[in-house]
């Protein structure tokens, strides 16, 4: 298919480290087409970012191996000369981080970050590169954006970094782009006016969106499809739709009805239990099973000795579970989690 | 209903902006806190909202006289706090305590929990029936802690469970009052909820009154009864909380609760949506007027000359708006997505 | 070989390089230049004096003195209380002007300005007939400031006619011409004397003239053309430039003189070989050709302060507990010298004989490692307890740091508490000079300034002496030191001073520890270099570097 | 039906024991220094050397040597140089001996480290202890206070260190005459370390400031005062803790620092009087000895850079595995 | 900016001012009576009272200070009666004990050090940065441990020692330059380099060891930063990164020591000036303070001083301009 931008098989990423092999991804595969914007969530440290540094091909530290393919626009990228990915980072992947402030580097003004990022990948004259990047920062509505050009990261707003991040990642008009977590450091306000940018901006330019947070109001927001992961796992992929309505993963519902609702009038939330795995030490059996609080519909105690498949429950949708679907529709009516008819 | 645990008046915290080495020069300031007033009643818990870097916490720290005041008075259980010596003061945090917003750094990482949450009954001389030691286990098995945890150092629990200890540590002297800084906004949401539940728990037991510090609206919702919506250093408007989520008077509370996204992708994508223009102003620097007028669509001349004061606009409702508007009607008959809101 | 070439040896030209630890010539102000080494350099390159000893490997020759800008070696008196010299013509200043006898005049009336012409000998101001005042100082205050009456006090006793010089002295002296072969008795004129900075432009009158002298770094002496070879039959004035090097680290200057590479081939040091290195230059034959181990003028001694310690025995004690092997070996074994057994030494002539201290003097023989038996018997008859702790002065350096250590080691097996007192160099006789801060035992070191014990007893052990570190003060003593000195025939006052200087061991004013040795090493083109006795220097007047 | 979910429903222990393999940085530090072989060797090392120094008497007594002994025989007569091969190592003497002396080398170079030790340890202790409590208060006092004590440590820095040790020992050595410690050894250690400290602590100070400065904006130390701790409580019991890594670090590399120091000042002639060897003393001497006793220099330097490599190789290890970042991207 | 030199300039002169009068007090609090060291060999207390009234050592301490003072800023004179003699300002008093105006002897001296210091420093930050660099990009593996052993090696070596070795074995033994004999480099660079090269090396593998430890713990610590991997996003290729992006950000630290060595330096390289025979700051210094030669000593430490205030100054600025985030009002 021509439209799939990207496409991950089985990616895996392994640690070293002293305590043990952390297991930070493991066996993810998924795909974007263009235009289209893919969510992935899931609770802190369930290897999110390093899923997406993976792709990039930013997964530098010496103790990592990262297995799996990565077909980028019809390229192979795992195993590929690393001068051939890093022509295509910036170019046509990009990716912005998380923190805004510490991503940019404190000691040169914008507009020179800027200006290399287009000198990287194109001969451009100083001044050519600089009127581009004055359009691009028009573009993602930075104000008087000559004169902020010239000014440091730290004289900028955390909303306004952001947008000076976005404009680093777009000004090659890549085909795809990853954002990390782009909204989690600003608060609502500006998480709104970063949104629309993005939103506008991939209709102006068609650019693949990987969108990671943990925020699954954005994620209704923003995405086309969705993937949850937990404990370096995916356990449920879905559309957008599919995943808020029909749920069919226990780490997902527990997701869901954790979220206080600022329109519902639930007085009393409905944590999931306990914490989040070592990726060291993962269960034998589900990932989530020592968490689940339905484990024991299951026969056989079978959550805890058998790790589930990710099955498929329909063509565009699949999780990990051992219920049965009448199990789930149950439990869902039961805690009344997303749509049941 | 009875008397007021915290009164607060035209509490002002300003910080000097100073340069110099030798001999500092103040410069400037910042307005961090431009006059606060409202009342806490034992029991109840006040939401204080607003977006960040306005002022919350340095408000929070403020009313417990952790930072000191620039101006205002501050009023609890009747005695005025501001003129207590250093003696009284120590004796009446038994009565106030915080928890604070970060959880991996309000916890000394080099003491165990235990200590951390006998350290309250240390400092106050307090000696509890039985041992401190065997207060601090019941206090752990309180909040959810394993009590045989007692000897474990911070750096071994997560997010979470930190924020129970720093639960633990502010009820140990079960105080009348006590400011929660944003104590979930650092944890995911699925522990956020835990905490949430906790906090409503302990309330109902020993009927504390919550300060509660926060920017997520919807946390905001769910555990207060009455909300202050803070902008700049400025209470913008403060009412019970269903007054708020179903009819907010100031464009500033419409744009806020309009800007949080809904996790249900219908509803969210039908959602009427304010968004500002520009980014927060510097405290150091507040516009003149309304110091909302920049980024209100509303603004007009009169709001950057004029500085609207906080007044009731009906029983329980305050506001500071010149222009003060219920969209909640409009709301209904809207029903445009995505609108623009923008200042100029 | 160049060592021993003869005193014509060795051809002109080229440069002769001189490298020292030294940080600048001590003084070469020549009314304050009063260090052997120092001395024979200015004297052979930019003073020239009235008289000189003799340039000669052979020591009895050398103590022979030759006229140098005098036309003789000086005419006496009858009653040896004046003696005139007549300066030779056609000695000239490196500017031109000739060299008067106003200027000799001039010259020695500077030493009397003690507090700007400082360190250098005060024979003139003890000699010459000038009334002195209550406290024993002259009245004449040097021509800096004196009033006319003063500088005539000064004129009646220094006078020229023409170009001769006459001294009168207050005593009668048979050989005050030896005393004017000191610089303190060269000529400076009066117009270009720059008073304390004289020290470093001195305007020479003799073959070479200073070039450049940057203290801690180099000196540059080049050829003075006003110089006539014709009037000095002193000096050959062999190499085109001199230049001296200071401040280069001992083990380094002798590290360069064996390497012998390049320049340094005409190298040489005024400084002692390195003794780290003695073992190998004087084993190694490669070196023979230029290396030199002779006697230094010097006899190296502990003056025993006897105001500290005013009981004989227990003096006596002192040395007899030494262990003089131990500090022999420390400065170098056989090459630091034989032990001494007096401040007189062999090399001076007639005026040594043996004292026989260590076999007997002191009531039973005495070993080079002490006897402790009789120390501890000796402090038993003294009647007293010895007056610990004996604070031991000495100047700071490596070896005598070691050497330290082993004269309290040594003493503390008689039971004297030696209290070792390092002191900066620098100010060394600054402080035991000053009998308020002097201690019990101070180290030091003496030379004659010319070959007669005259030089060396009433220096030392009277109150009259420039360097009575003993603070002895004992008539019978002081008297026949005054009548030896009086004594003209030469053998008969040998005698005196022999008898003296064994008087003097025998009431253990000082611990005589060695009669001086010196190894010196030159490069291997340096010609005519050998170890002349008057000065235990070099002869610098004949060095070539070719 | 939502589900209610009470407090009982937190996780219990079990969950969290397995969920949570947390440990304090204590002892993540001392199992990363446990599997760093180079740091064990270091460790070794100065735990020897330290051993050495404490039991020299015992070990010269063993092999019957002393220090101050001089020994004609076993030097020649000419020259002074040790008779025999090795710098003149013999049964009598297992590290040969002094050239010109004959003293015993291994006596020396035992009792020396007994004092190159002994000055670099007590410099350091008093070093950290001064630079920490003033880091610390200046830190933690802001305001007048942390400015004056700031201009103290620029001051002290701005002096020369080596010119005013030169200076000032006599001077002190004096004051100390004064006060009753005679002049000897024990006062020119004294002395050393006095000023190794005065000229030491500033730069500790200055980081342990800069540290309390960063340190008091986390909220722990507001949590402190929230529940009403005093100053004592809060510098002690709050801050000290936590500044164990920068302290630790800094002392393993201030040691080297100050025996290296001992060296220098030895080789300038104002380190400790002789007869007392010195780390310092002894490889000064011995330079000059090199082309003709290479032996002499060998022993004293070996040990110098045995322990120099050792504290600081000690220090890196330290430093990494107390950095809570370290193996991370 | 200006503003700001300014005020750091006031400063400086204050804590100049203090200085002055701590080091004055300090030397005249040395036992030793500088008279007497005018004096020599043949010593009378007339002639030692002489003197102190010549040098104007009898006046009270704050006269002679306020004298001092006064001859820094308008000169002075020396001497009474027919032997007096000018300073002019600036004139730093005048050396009783080499009988010269410390100011022509600091002139003389200062250039020496300065080619000394400058030309290490040049060396070792080229150096040091570079190994360090390289180091850090290949932690753990063996190139970065020979590298961190061979500059702790050089680190822990007295500087003596490395000196008088190179010296013996480059020049004695290998001729492979001539004699250490400095020349203004003005007058004859070849000889200049030719002498100096040695010390500057000597200096180097002091300093470099440092450098190379600093550079790598910084790029380390810089190259876990986010905007390194913003950078590496970006496709910027390695080189790049690490150059451009990383070492600034690393740089501050750097900055602010390489300062602070360069000004140490600068007041005088003692023990390096004391091996290659260097006629320095260092030298002059120290042999000052060996015959207690006052006003040399003031003279130098002042001078000293004054380097290390400026450079703390200059490193500040440099602060600012390297980190934007710093501001200098
Ligand atoms: N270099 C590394 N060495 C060892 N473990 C690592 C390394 N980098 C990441 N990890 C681990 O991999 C796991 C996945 O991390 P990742 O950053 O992808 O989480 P995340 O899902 O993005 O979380 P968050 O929402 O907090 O950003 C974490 O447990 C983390 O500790
Ligand atoms: N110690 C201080 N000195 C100077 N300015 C300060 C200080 N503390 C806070 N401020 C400023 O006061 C303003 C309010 O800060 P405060 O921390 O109270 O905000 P907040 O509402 O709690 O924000 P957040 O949601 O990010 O916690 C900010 O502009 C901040 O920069
Ligand atoms: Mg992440
Ligand atoms: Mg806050």
């Amino acid at each position: 298919m021509s439209d799939v931008i990207l496409s991950v098989k089985n990616l895996s990423v392994e640690f070293a480290t002293e305590d043990g092999v952390v297991h930070a991804v493991d066996n993810v595969s998924y795909e974007v087409k263009r235009g289209q914007t893919l969510a992935i969530v899931g609770e802190s440290g369930s290897g999110k970012s390093v899923s997406s540094l993976a792709v990039m091909g930013l997964v530098r530290s010496n103790n990592a191996t990262v297995t799996g393919e990565v077909h980028f626009g019809g390229q192979e990228l795992v195993g590929l000369d690393p001068e051939e990915v890093r022509k295509l980072r910036g170019l046509k992947m990009a990716m912005i981080f998380q923190d805004p402030l510490s991503a940019l580097h404190p000691f040169y003004t914008i507009g020179e970050q800027l200006i290399e990022a287009v000198q990287v990948h194109e001969k451009v004259s100083d001044g050519d590169a600089r009127a581009r990047v004055k359009t691009m920062l028009d573009r993602v509505g930075i104000a008087s954006a000559e004169q902020r050009m010239d000014e440091y990261p730290h004289q900028l707003s955390g909303g306004m970094r952001q947008r000076v991040m976005i404009a680093m990642a777009l000004i090659n008009s890549p085909e795809l782009l990853i954002a990390d977590e782009p909204t989690t450091a600003l608060d609502v306000t500006v998480q709104a006016q970063i949104l629309e940018l993005l939103r506008d901006l991939q209709k102006e330019f068609g650019t693949a969106i990987v969108l990671i947070t943990h925020d699954l109001g954005v994620v209704a927001d923003m995405a086309d499809d969705v993937m949850v992961m937990y404990g370096g796992q995916a356990v449920e992929q879905a559309p957008v739709r599919e995943l808020f309505y029909q749920p069919q993963m226990p780490y997902t519902w527990g997701l869901l009805a954790s979220i206080p609702q600022m329109h519902t009038s639930s007085l009393k939330l409905d944590p999931i239990p306990g914490t989040p795995p070592s990726l060291i030490n993962l269960p034998v059996g589900c990932v989530f099973a020592p968490r689940c609080t339905h484990k024991d519909l299951v026969a056989g105690g079978l959550c805890l000795t058998t790790r589930p498949d990710l099955g498929a429950v329909s063509d565009t949708h699949a999780s990990r579970c051992h219920l049965n679907e009448a199990q789930r529709i149950e439990i869902r009516r039961s805690r009344n989690i997303g749509k049941v008819d | 209903m009875s008397a007021p645990i915290l009164r607060v008046k035209d509490l002002q915290k300003h910080f000097p902006v100073t340069s110099g080495n030798l001999f500092k020069k103040q410069v400037g300031e910042v307005r961090a806190v431009d006059g606060l007033t409202f009342d806490v009643y034992p029991g109840e818990t006040l939401g204080l909202v607003g977006e960040s870097g306005c002022g919350k916490s340095t408000a929070g720290r403020s009313m417990l006289r952790l930072l000191e005041p620039t101006g205002g008075s501050v009023e609890f259980d009747g005695q005025d706090l501001l003129a207590m010596g250093k003696r009284q003061l120590v004796s009446m945090r038994r009565e106030m305590q915080m928890i604070f917003q970060d959880p991996y750094s309000s916890l000394n990482p080099r003491h165990t929990i235990g200590s951390i949450i006998g350290a309250p009954f240390d400092v106050q001389g307090v000696k509890p029936e039985g041992g401190t030691m065997k207060a601090v286990q019941s206090l752990m098995e309180r909040v959810g802690l394993n009590p045989e945890h007692y000897n474990r150092y911070p750096n071994e629990f997560s997010g979470g469970q930190r924020q129970r200890i720093g639960i633990a540590r502010a009820i140990a002297l079960k105080p009348k009052l006590i400011v929660c800084d944003e104590p979930v906004s650092a944890l995911d949401v699925s522990i956020q909820a835990q905490v949430l539940n906790l906090l409503d728990d302990i309330q109902k037991e020993f009927g504390i009154a919550y300060i509660f510090v926060a920017h997520d609206l919807s946390v905001v919702r769910h555990i207060s009864d009455r909300v202050a919506v803070m902008y700049l250093g400025k209470i913008m408007e403060l009412t019970t909380r269903d007054q708020l989520y179903s009819a907010p008077l100031h464009p500033y509370t419409h744009a806020l609760l309009s800007a949080v996204p809904i996790a249900d992708p219908d509803r969210e994508r039908a959602r009427e949506r304010i968004i500002l223009n520009g980014d927060l102003p510097s405290p150091s620097n507040p516009p003149s007027g309304c110091v909302f007028s920049t980024r209100c669509w509303k603004a007009t001349d009169r709001c950057s000359s004029e500085i609207p004061v906080l007044r009731e606009i009906s029983a329980g409702h305050q506001i500071a708006c010149h222009f003060p508007e219920d969209r909640s009607s409009a709301t209904a008959s809207s029903t445009v997505s995505g609108t623009d809101f923008t200042a100029n | 070989g160049g060592g021993s070439g003869s005193a014509t040896g060795g051809s002109k030209g080229g440069t002769l390089t001189f490298l020292t630890e030294a940080e600048q010539i001590l003084h070469l102000d020549p009314q304050r230049n009063y260090t052997g080494e120092d001395l024979a350099f200015a004297s052979g390159y930019l003073n020239r004096t009235l008289t000189q000893y003799t340039l000669s490997k052979d020591n009895n020759e050398a103590s022979k003195l030759v006229a140098d800008a005098a036309t003789d070696t000086g005419t006496a008196s009858a009653d040896g209380k004046s003696w005139s010299f007549t300066i030779k013509d056609g000695i000239k200043w490196q500017d031109g002007k000739a060299v008067t006898c106003d200027d000799f005049k001039y010259g020695v009336s500077r030493t009397f300005a003690t507090d700007i012409i400082t360190d250098g000998p005060t024979y003139a101001i003890s000699m010459l007939d000038i009334p002195k005042d209550a406290e024993g100082a002259s009245v004449y205050p040097g021509p800096y400031k004196a009033t006319a009456d003063q500088q005539a006090a000064y004129d009646k006793a220094v006078t020229c006619e023409g170009n001769k010089i006459t001294f009168n002295l207050a005593n009668a002296s048979t050989d005050f011409n030896y005393t004017v072969t000191l610089s303190s008795f060269a000529a400076v004129r009066k117009d270009a004397d720059t008073g304390e900075k004289y020290d470093d432009t001195v305007l020479s009158n003799g073959p070479y003239k200073i070039e450049s002298y940057v203290k801690k770094d180099s000196m540059v002496l080049v050829r003075n053309d006003q110089w006539d070879a014709a009037t000095d039959s002193f000096r050959l004035a062999l190499p085109d430039k001199i230049v001296y090097k200071f401040a280069q680290p001992a083990s380094v200057i002798t590290e360069r003189l064996m390497a012998d590479a390049g320049e340094d081939a005409s190298a040489l040091s005024p400084d002692p070989v390195d003794t780290t290195k003695l073992a190998v230059v004087f084993s190694d034959s490669k070196y023979e050709k230029r290396r030199f181990n002779e006697f230094d003028p010097y006899v190296r001694y502990y003056a025993i302060n006897t105001k500290k310690v005013p009981n004989v025995k227990h003096r006596q004690a002192i040395l007899a507990c030494l262990d003089r092997d131990a500090l022999r070996k420390i400065a170098g074994g056989e090459y630091a010298g034989d032990y001494a057994d007096g401040v007189v030494k062999p090399n001076i002539g007639q005026d040594y004989a043996p004292t026989g201290l260590w076999d007997g003097l002191l009531g039973d023989k005495v070993e080079a490692t002490g006897n402790v038996d009789l120390g501890k018997k000796l402090i038993a008859d003294a009647g007293e307890a010895f007056p610990n702790p004996l604070v031991f002065d000495y100047g700071k350096s490596e070896v005598a740091d070691k050497a330290a250590a082993a004269v309290v080691a040594s003493e503390a097996r008689c039971g004297i508490t030696v209290k070792p007192n390092g002191l900066e160099i620098g100010g060394y006789y600054g402080v035991v000079m000053d009998p308020a801060k002097q201690g019990g035992m101070s180290a030091s070191g003496w030379a004659p300034d010319w070959l007669n014990a005259s030089t060396v007893l009433p220096e030392l052990f009277t109150p009259s002496g420039g360097f009575n570190l003993s603070q002895y003060d004992d008539k019978a003593f002081n008297d026949a030191s005054t009548a030896a000195k009086a004594i003209t025939d030469r053998a008969e006052q040998a005698k005196a001073w022999q008898d003296l200087n064994k008087k003097a061991a025998e009431l253990a004013l000082v611990v005589p520890t060695r009669f001086g040795l010196e190894q010196r090493l030159t490069g291997s083109k340096v010609g005519n270099a050998y170890i002349w006795g008057p000065y235990g220097s070099w002869p610098y007047a004949l060095l070539s570097a070719n | 039906m939502t589900a209610v979910h009470s407090v009982d429903d937190i996780p219990s222990a079990e969950t969290v024991e397995t969920a949570v393999v947390g440990r304090t940085l204590r002892q993540i530090a001392f199992n990363r220094i446990k599997h760093d072989k180079v740091a064990i060797a270091c460790v070794i090392a100065l735990v020897i050397i330290i051993l050495l120094a404490l039991f020299a008497p015992l070990i010269c007594n063993l092999f019957n040597v002393d220090p101050y002994t001089f020994d004609s025989a076993a030097i020649s007569d000419s020259g002074g140089l040790p008779v025999g091969s090795l710098g003149g190592v013999s049964m009598k003497h297992p590290l040969g001996v002094e050239p010109l002396t004959g003293r015993d080398i291994l006596a020396r170079l035992l009792y020396g480290t007994r004092v190159s030790l002994m000055i670099a340890f007590l410099a350091t202790t008093i070093v950290v202890t001064t630079g920490v409590l003033i880091g610390i208060f200046a830190g933690y006092s802001r305001g007048w206070i942390d400015s004056i004590l700031s201009r103290v440590m620029d001051l002290t820095l701005a002096f020369p260190f080596l010119l005013v040790v030169i200076a000032m020992s006599p001077v002190l050595e004096q004051r100390l005459a004064s006060l009753g410690i005679p002049a000897g050894n024990a006062s020119r250690i004294v002395t050393l370390v006095l000023l190794l400290s005065l000229f030491g602590w500033p730069y500790l100070a200055r980081l342990i400031r800069g540290q309390v400065l960063s340190m008091r904006e986390r909220e722990f130390v507001e949590a402190a005062t929230s529940i009403g701790s005093g100053t004592s409580r809060m510098v002690f019991k709050e801050l000290l803790p936590n500044l164990w890594a920068p302290i630790l670090v800094y002392a393993t590399i201030a040691m080297p620092g100050f025996i290296g120091a001992e060296a220098a000042l030895a080789f300038l002639g104002i380190s400790v009087q002789p007869p007392t060897a010195t780390w310092g003393a002894m490889l000064e001497e011995s330079v000059g000895y090199f082309t003709v006793d290479p032996f002499y220099m060998f022993v004293p330097l070996t040990m110098l850079l045995v322990s120099v490599l050792s504290f600081n190789l000690l220090g890196d290890a330290l430093r990494d595995a107390l950095d809570p970042k370290a193996d991370r991207t | 900016m200006f503003p700001y030199i300014i005020r750091r300039v006031m400063l400086m002169i204050f804590m100049l001012f203090v200085l002055s009068v701590v080091t004055f007090l300090l030397f005249n609090a040395v036992p030793t009576d500088p008279a007497m060291l005018t004096c020599g060999k043949t010593c009378t207390p007339q002639i030692v009272e002489a003197n102190r009234i010549r040098l104007g050592l009898d006046q009270p301490l704050p006269f002679q200070y306020f004298e001092w003072i006064k001859g820094i800023f308008v000169g002075r004179t020396y001497g009474s009666g027919t032997q007096t003699f000018d300073c002019s300002a600036p004139c730093l008093g005048y050396s009783f004990k080499n009988g010269e105006e410390v100011t022509i002897m600091i002139k003389q001296a200062l250039p020496v050090t300065m080619w000394l210091a400058l030309g290490a420093f040049i060396l070792w930050m080229s150096f040091g940065i570079g190994s360090g660099i390289y180091a850090a990009n290949r932690k753990g593996k063996w190139q970065d441990r020979t590298i961190m052993a061979i500059t702790l090696i050089g680190y822990s070596l007295p500087v003596f020692l490395i000196g008088l070795m190179m010296l013996i074995f480059v020049i004695v033994r290998a001729h492979l330059l001539p004699y250490p004999d400095y020349v203004s480099p003005f007058e004859n660079p070849l000889q200049f380099l030719q002498t100096m090269i040695l010390p500057w090396i000597s200096l180097a593998i002091l300093y470099a060891a440092y450098y190379t430890r600093l550079t790598r713990s910084q790029m380390l610590e810089t190259m876990s930063e986010d905007f390194i991997r913003t950078a590496r996003a970006k496709g910027l290729p390695e080189k790049r990164v690490i150059r451009k992006h990383a070492f600034r950000a690393g740089l501050t630290p750097i900055v602010t020591s390489a300062g602070m060595d360069l000004a140490g330096l600068l007041g005088g390289a003692v023990i390096t000036e004391y091996v290659f025979s260097l006629p320095g700051l260092g030298r002059l210094a120290i042999d000052a303070v060996k015959d207690y030669d006052l006003p040399t000593i003031t003279a130098t430490t002042l001078v000293a001083a004054t380097f290390i205030i400026i450079a703390n100054i200059v490193v500040d600025v440099l602060y600012a301009a390297i980190d934007p985030r710093v501001r200098l009002s």
